[in-house]
């Protein structure tokens, strides 16, 4: 009962993501992709980890996926990208040889990662252990993550505000 | 807690618990957990269900006695049968999709809104024994399927192939953007002060009297009432309530994202916002008005339940006191508000947090310093951002030709 | 500043609120169905013809089917047609009658010009206003018997004013029938003499209040 | 040159913002607001081009309410035009009468008695009490105030209109004025029930105040937008508060001395910033200004007739001539010109609406700004459309 489920999800995590792709409307895309994050934030709630689950669901679905919309929406089809035909075989080709490459890495990760054969009880790690964790042990590491992402943030800020003149002479 | 125990097992406290029981004790033991389920969800609808009713009367009522009229009067004693008069209404009318809208996301919209509204139901504690479901990160859960609504926002607006209506979306995205954070941010003070994301856990931190009768809320404290007002603010964006309905703007966008619904989808998005506002009042007076607890120790022999609807529908009213009074902001300056103002002030807030637990153990007068610190915590920043936020902005005096 | 005046607008919302409950001044709503407003005596909706006795309007109709109302109409809503023959009048005096008298009451206006250049006092402003009608030509096309109201009518509508025509309407036949007994004195007297007086001149119009 | 195009009075760094249309052609949102929107005050149609939220372009759409007035005007007898002019602004039947009686009266030499004249201030100041207030509930609304500002100016709005029902018959459409004096004397007790509202108007006054002038969120909606520039307004033909609002305390009460006006002290309040809120505060100062008028006013009514005897109503034919008469409308000059041959009718009949010229500049008002902006702006300029079409 429960395989059949995790077997359904994954089949509707995978068709979603893979028509995502597949799709030249942006918007279908997104939510498409929005699906499959949820399909996975599905797995990550049978395999115990509510906290990991949850904030994925925030994380991606709240955020993320906001600002990928907000990116489609607000990009301009500038002439320069209407010239290049969407179908060419070279496109095409190149498309398949990034995916190729990524597989290869994900496989090769997967293939690598020792997996506990059997039905193990996963590790019921509640909210606290976690937060303990990651501030204890792992504080280092997080606060790297955070000031990369800071970073990242401020260059964002920056790119963008290039644009600001215009602002500038606006209302306040 | 072992104290509220003895004086607050009375035959009421334990009333819809023994109902449930009632109804489900001739069933086989292993169907037991899932009649129990269904109770509680047919009893989460039908409650918020006709709450949601009499909050749409009482908005148009409280509305219109603010504005000097009586309000709607003419169905039924008092206008009171005008909720179901509406629905009626409401529901004969003729669906219409507009020909070039993308009829799939147009109709999956309203559904998300409505069925995301209604999870977040799921993890308030309503009572001494009512919480439908105990999760260990139920607060994370709760903002995590609250996270959803903007997004059907955004499929109403983008799928309707109408121009307000896109605008409507593009606001929705950008005000999520904006007001997820510091509604994330205003309630992190309280778990780190009672150190659990479980709905329960939280209601239960604030369970003890200070002085014997002065309640231990988060929102008696410095950090705490700064994380309400935040959580507050934030939560009338999220809910797209005035003076930040900037999806819906009437007076610019006719009716936002709800230009091309009509009938029952329409009420699907209606119910959709009274749901959200009610999940998150309810989740305010979780994590800041002490849950279900009674204001004072000698009313503690009433229901848990009843002093958890009156906080409730306090916060509510509030949500339409304010719609009566408040313009609407623009866009630009609502996503201001929220980046200059309220992620600062959260984030002051957080420190001020800190500080209240590390000074945890100060008695006498360091307590009277542990207070003072809290409070110039809370205030200097407000004062500082609110300056800067508002320079430039003040009542001007007025000159007469000569 | 700072949020202040964001209270204080919710203070006095809050006091509106409460106002609303025990002052009257505050709740000035009138609940229409069950209540109604009063009107002032002056209130102006659609003309009406004024008859003078209730039994017979068509026969004691003011009008005397001048064409004056149907010139200055601004909208041009009303259409009559004279008579070809005479009816006795209030007075007794023959008179022409309008034989058609129409108002299109979609078309007009309320302005009540028609009444302030009536010099016959035979047309005044009503005080209906429940008269929504589903249908347009038919309800909304006047002629003279769905114009014609009583005095009587008048007078409850607009009691000063009424009284002030009636008075003024009195006086002016008392002049004209002490003129037509003069006049008929005269004439006994002077039987021989052949030129009859002219009929008296219709009342004068009246100067403007 | 057409108002509409791109003009040097842009005052909101118009110029610029073109020039970003030009960069990204076809990537821009037109929307047509109107005539079917609830916040375009009547059948007014915007066609707004949006780059975001951001005004590039802004062509205003006019003349659904077209009726003809002017050339009804010259058709219909003198006195026949009055009940049309009740119908350009709707909200100020009071002045427009007064304004077309004024060129009459001009036009047949009639002079106007003095209790006249003192009604005819009344009521004028009665109207722009009623009309200002409107508008400041009408702008509050536009700024998404849920309806309850609109709610108290209206409670307001509706006592006077009820005084102009108990004396005119109607509450709009009033048709009261005449050449040569009023339709129907004030009672006295109709001159006690207006100066008991008169003397608790300011009271309203001080609670709309309180309840949002001071609110952060409505300056922050209209502090600096739609900024309009004095000489740019003076150019533009911008009358009223409007223009007062840019600093140029242009008032024709003062500047032309109509009626009675002299004799009365008032003061004319002027802005400096010619922005939004300028333009709404300045409307709330010329109430408290119009209360003090209406005092004065009711204190000095002296009785007598309020009729020239020389004039007559019907088959009125002034002698060939031109005159035009204006005068300060609640919402700015709004004048009426009369060309006469003799006859009966008018040879010529023009009326100055003060709204349409008001709205010559909203392009430039709004560029630059947001759409929710636009709706502020044009609600700050205080159009009706029953005057802007005619």
């Amino acid at each position: 009962m429960t395989t059949a489920l995790l077997i359904l999800i994954a089949l509707v995590t995978l068709c979603s993501a893979a028509t995502a792709m597949l799709l030249r409307n942006l918007i279908h895309s997104v939510l498409l992709l929005i699906g499959s994050w949820i399909g996975v934030s599905v797995f990550y709630l049978f395999a115990g980890a509510e906290f990991v689950a949850f904030a994925q669901v925030l994380v991606y679905v709240g955020a993320v996926s906001m600002v990928v919309l907000f990116a489609v929406l607000l990009t301009r089809r500038s002439r320069a990208d209407m010239a290049v035909s969407p179908d060419t075989q070279s496109r095409a080709v190149s498309a398949v040889l990034a995916a190729g490459a990524v597989l290869a890495v994900l496989l090769y990760a997967v293939l690598l990662t020792p997996l506990p054969s059997g039905i193990s009880q996963g590790p019921s790690a509640n909210v606290r252990q976690i937060g303990t964790e990651l501030m204890g042990t792992h504080a280092a590491a997080l606060l790297v993550i955070g000031m990369i992402l800071t970073v990242a943030t401020l260059g964002g800020v920056v790119i963008a505000s290039t644009d600001g003149a215009s602002k500038k002479e606006g209302p306040k | 807690m072992n104290a509220a125990q003895d004086t607050g097992e009375t035959l009421l406290e334990r009333a819809p618990q023994a109902l449930r029981d009632l109804l489900t004790s001739h069933l086989p033991e292993p169907w037991r957990w899932f009649a129990n389920s269904l109770i509680a969800i047919v009893a989460i609808l039908a409650v918020f269900g006709l709450l949601f009713a009499a909050l749409t009367l009482a908005e148009r009522k409280i509305l219109g006695r603010v504005q000097n009229r009586p309000g709607p009067n003419r169905t039924g004693p008092f206008g009171l049968l005008q909720p179901i008069a509406d629905g009626i209404k409401m529901l004969s009318k003729e669906d219409i999709v507009p020909r070039d809208a993308d009829h799939l996301l147009h109709f999956l919209a309203p559904v998300t809104l409505l069925a995301s509204s209604i999870l977040a139901f799921a993890v308030i504690p309503y009572g001494r024994h009512l919480i439908p479901v105990e999760l260990d990160a139920a607060v994370l859960y709760f903002f995590c399927v609250g996270a959803t609504t903007e997004l059907a926002v955004f499929m109403a607006g983008w799928s309707s192939h109408n121009k307000y209506s896109l605008l409507a979306a593009m606001r929705a995205l950008a005000q999520l953007i904006s007001y997820e954070l510091p509604l994330l941010l205003s309630w992190l003070p309280v778990v780190m002060i009672s150190g659990t994301l479980s709905t329960t856990g939280i209601v239960a931190a604030q369970s003890a009297w200070r002085w014997g009768w002065m309640p231990t809320w988060h929102v008696f404290t410095p950090w705490g009432l700064a994380g309400f007002v935040i959580f507050m603010v934030a939560a009338l964006a999220e809910s797209n309530r005035s003076p930040f309905d900037l999806p819906e703007a009437e007076s610019e966008l006719i009716a936002g994202h709800l230009t091309e619904y009509s009938g029952c989808k329409y009420v699907f998005f209606f119910m959709a916002e009274y749901f959200g506002m009610t999940a998150l009042s309810g989740m305010a007076v979780t994590l800041f008005l002490g849950g279900w607890h009674a204001p004072l120790p000698s009313l503690e022999f009433i229901p848990s339940y009843v002093w958890f609807g009156a906080k409730l529908i306090t916060l509510l009213m509030g949500f339409i006191w304010i719609r009566a009074t408040f313009p609407r902001l623009r866009i630009d300056q609502l996503t201001r508000f929220a980046w200059k103002f309220l992620v600062p002030l959260a984030l002051v807030n957080l420190g001020t947090t800190a500080f209240w637990s590390l000074s945890f153990g100060w008695t006498g007068p360091l307590l009277a310093a542990r207070c003072t610190v809290a409070v110039i915590l809370v205030v200097v920043p407000f004062v500082l951002l609110g300056r800067r936020l508002s320079s430039g902005l003040t009542p001007r005096t007025y000159s007469y030709a000569p | 500043m700072l949020g202040t005046g964001l209270l204080q607008g919710l203070a006095v919302t809050a006091k509106n609120f409460a106002g609303s409950f025990h002052d009257p001044k505050r709740l000035t709503t009138v609940e229409y169905p069950e209540k109604k407003s009063v009107i002032p005596e002056a209130f102006r909706n659609f003309p009406f013809l004024v008859s003078e006795n209730a039994e017979d309007p068509m026969g004691t109709l003011r009008c005397v089917a001048c064409q004056i109302c149907e010139k200055e109409c601004p909208p041009q809503c009303i259409y009559i047609e004279k008579s070809k023959d005479k009816k006795p009048d209030a007075s007794g005096k023959m008179q022409i009658y309008p034989a058609v008298f129409r108002i299109d009451s979609s078309v007009c206006m309320n302005c009540q010009i028609c009444v302030e250049v009536c010099p016959f006092d035979a047309i005044k402003m009503d005080h209906v206003y429940e008269i929504a009608t589903s249908e347009r030509f038919e309800t909304l096309l006047l002629d003279r018997h769905d114009l014609a109201k009583p005095n009587s009518y008048f007078h409850q509508i607009r009691p000063l004013e009424a009284a002030e025509v009636d008075g003024r309407l009195t006086a002016e036949r008392k002049a004209a029938e002490e003129k037509a007994k003069a006049a008929a004195l005269a004439k006994a007297a002077l039987a021989a003499k052949p030129a009859a007086p002219a009929p008296a001149a219709p009342p004068k119009p009246p100067e403007q209040a | 040159m057409s108002p509409f195009d791109a003009s040097p009075l842009s005052p909101s760094g118009g110029a610029h913002v073109r020039s970003v249309v030009d960069e990204f052609h076809g990537d821009l949102l037109e929307v047509s607001m109107g005539p079917h929107h609830p916040s375009t005050h009547g059948v007014f149609r915007m066609i707004v081009t949006l780059d975001g939220e951001r005004i590039v372009k802004l062509k205003p759409v006019l003349g659904y309410l077209h009726r003809n007035h002017e050339k009804i005007g010259e058709s219909t007898s003198y006195l026949g035009s009055m009940p049309y002019t009740d119908r350009l602004d709707y909200l100020n039947a009071m002045t427009n009468n007064w304004a077309y009686a004024l060129a009459v009266e001009r036009l047949g030499g009639l002079a106007v008695p003095e209790r006249a004249e003192y009604l005819r201030v009344i009521l004028a100041e009665l109207s722009r009490l009623q009309n200002h207030v409107c508008l400041a509930g009408f702008l509050l609304q536009d700024t998404g105030a849920s309806g309850t500002p609109l709610m108290y100016a209206f409670r307001e709005r509706e006592k006077i209109l009820e005084l102009f029902e108990s004396l005119s018959g109607s509450r709009m459409m009033c048709n009261f004025q005449r050449f040569g004096g009023c339709r129907t004397d004030a009672s006295s007790e109709w001159l006690g029930q207006v100066s008991s509202l008169v003397n608790g108007f300011g009271a309203f006054l001080d609670e709309f105040e309180e309840l949002i002038t001071g609110n952060e969120i409505l300056m922050a909606r209209t502090q600096g937008v739609g900024v309009m520039k004095g000489p740019a307004a003076v150019s533009a033909g911008i009358t009223g508060p409007m223009l007062r609002a840019c600093g140029v305390g242009y008032d024709i009460r003062k500047v032309d001395a109509y009626g009675i006006y002299p004799r009365f002290t008032f003061r004319v309040p002027i802005g400096s910033h010619g922005d939004t809120y300028d333009r709404y505060m300045i409307r709330i100062l010329e109430m408290r200004e119009s209360i003090g008028i209406l005092q004065q006013a009711l204190r000095d009514i002296p009785a007598g007739p309020i009729m020239d005897p020389k004039a007559k109503l019907r088959g009125f034919r002034p002698k060939p001539g031109e005159s035009y008469g204006r005068i300060e409308g609640p919402k700015g000059e709004i004048g009426f010109y009369l060309i006469s041959d003799g006859s009966a009718n008018p040879y010529r009949y023009r009326v100055r609406p003060p709204s349409f010229v008001n709205l010559t500049l909203l392009e430039d008002l709004c560029l630059g700004h947001t759409i929710a902006d636009s709706v502020v702006i044009l609600g700050s300029i205080d159009i009706v459309l029953g005057e802007v079409d005619r």
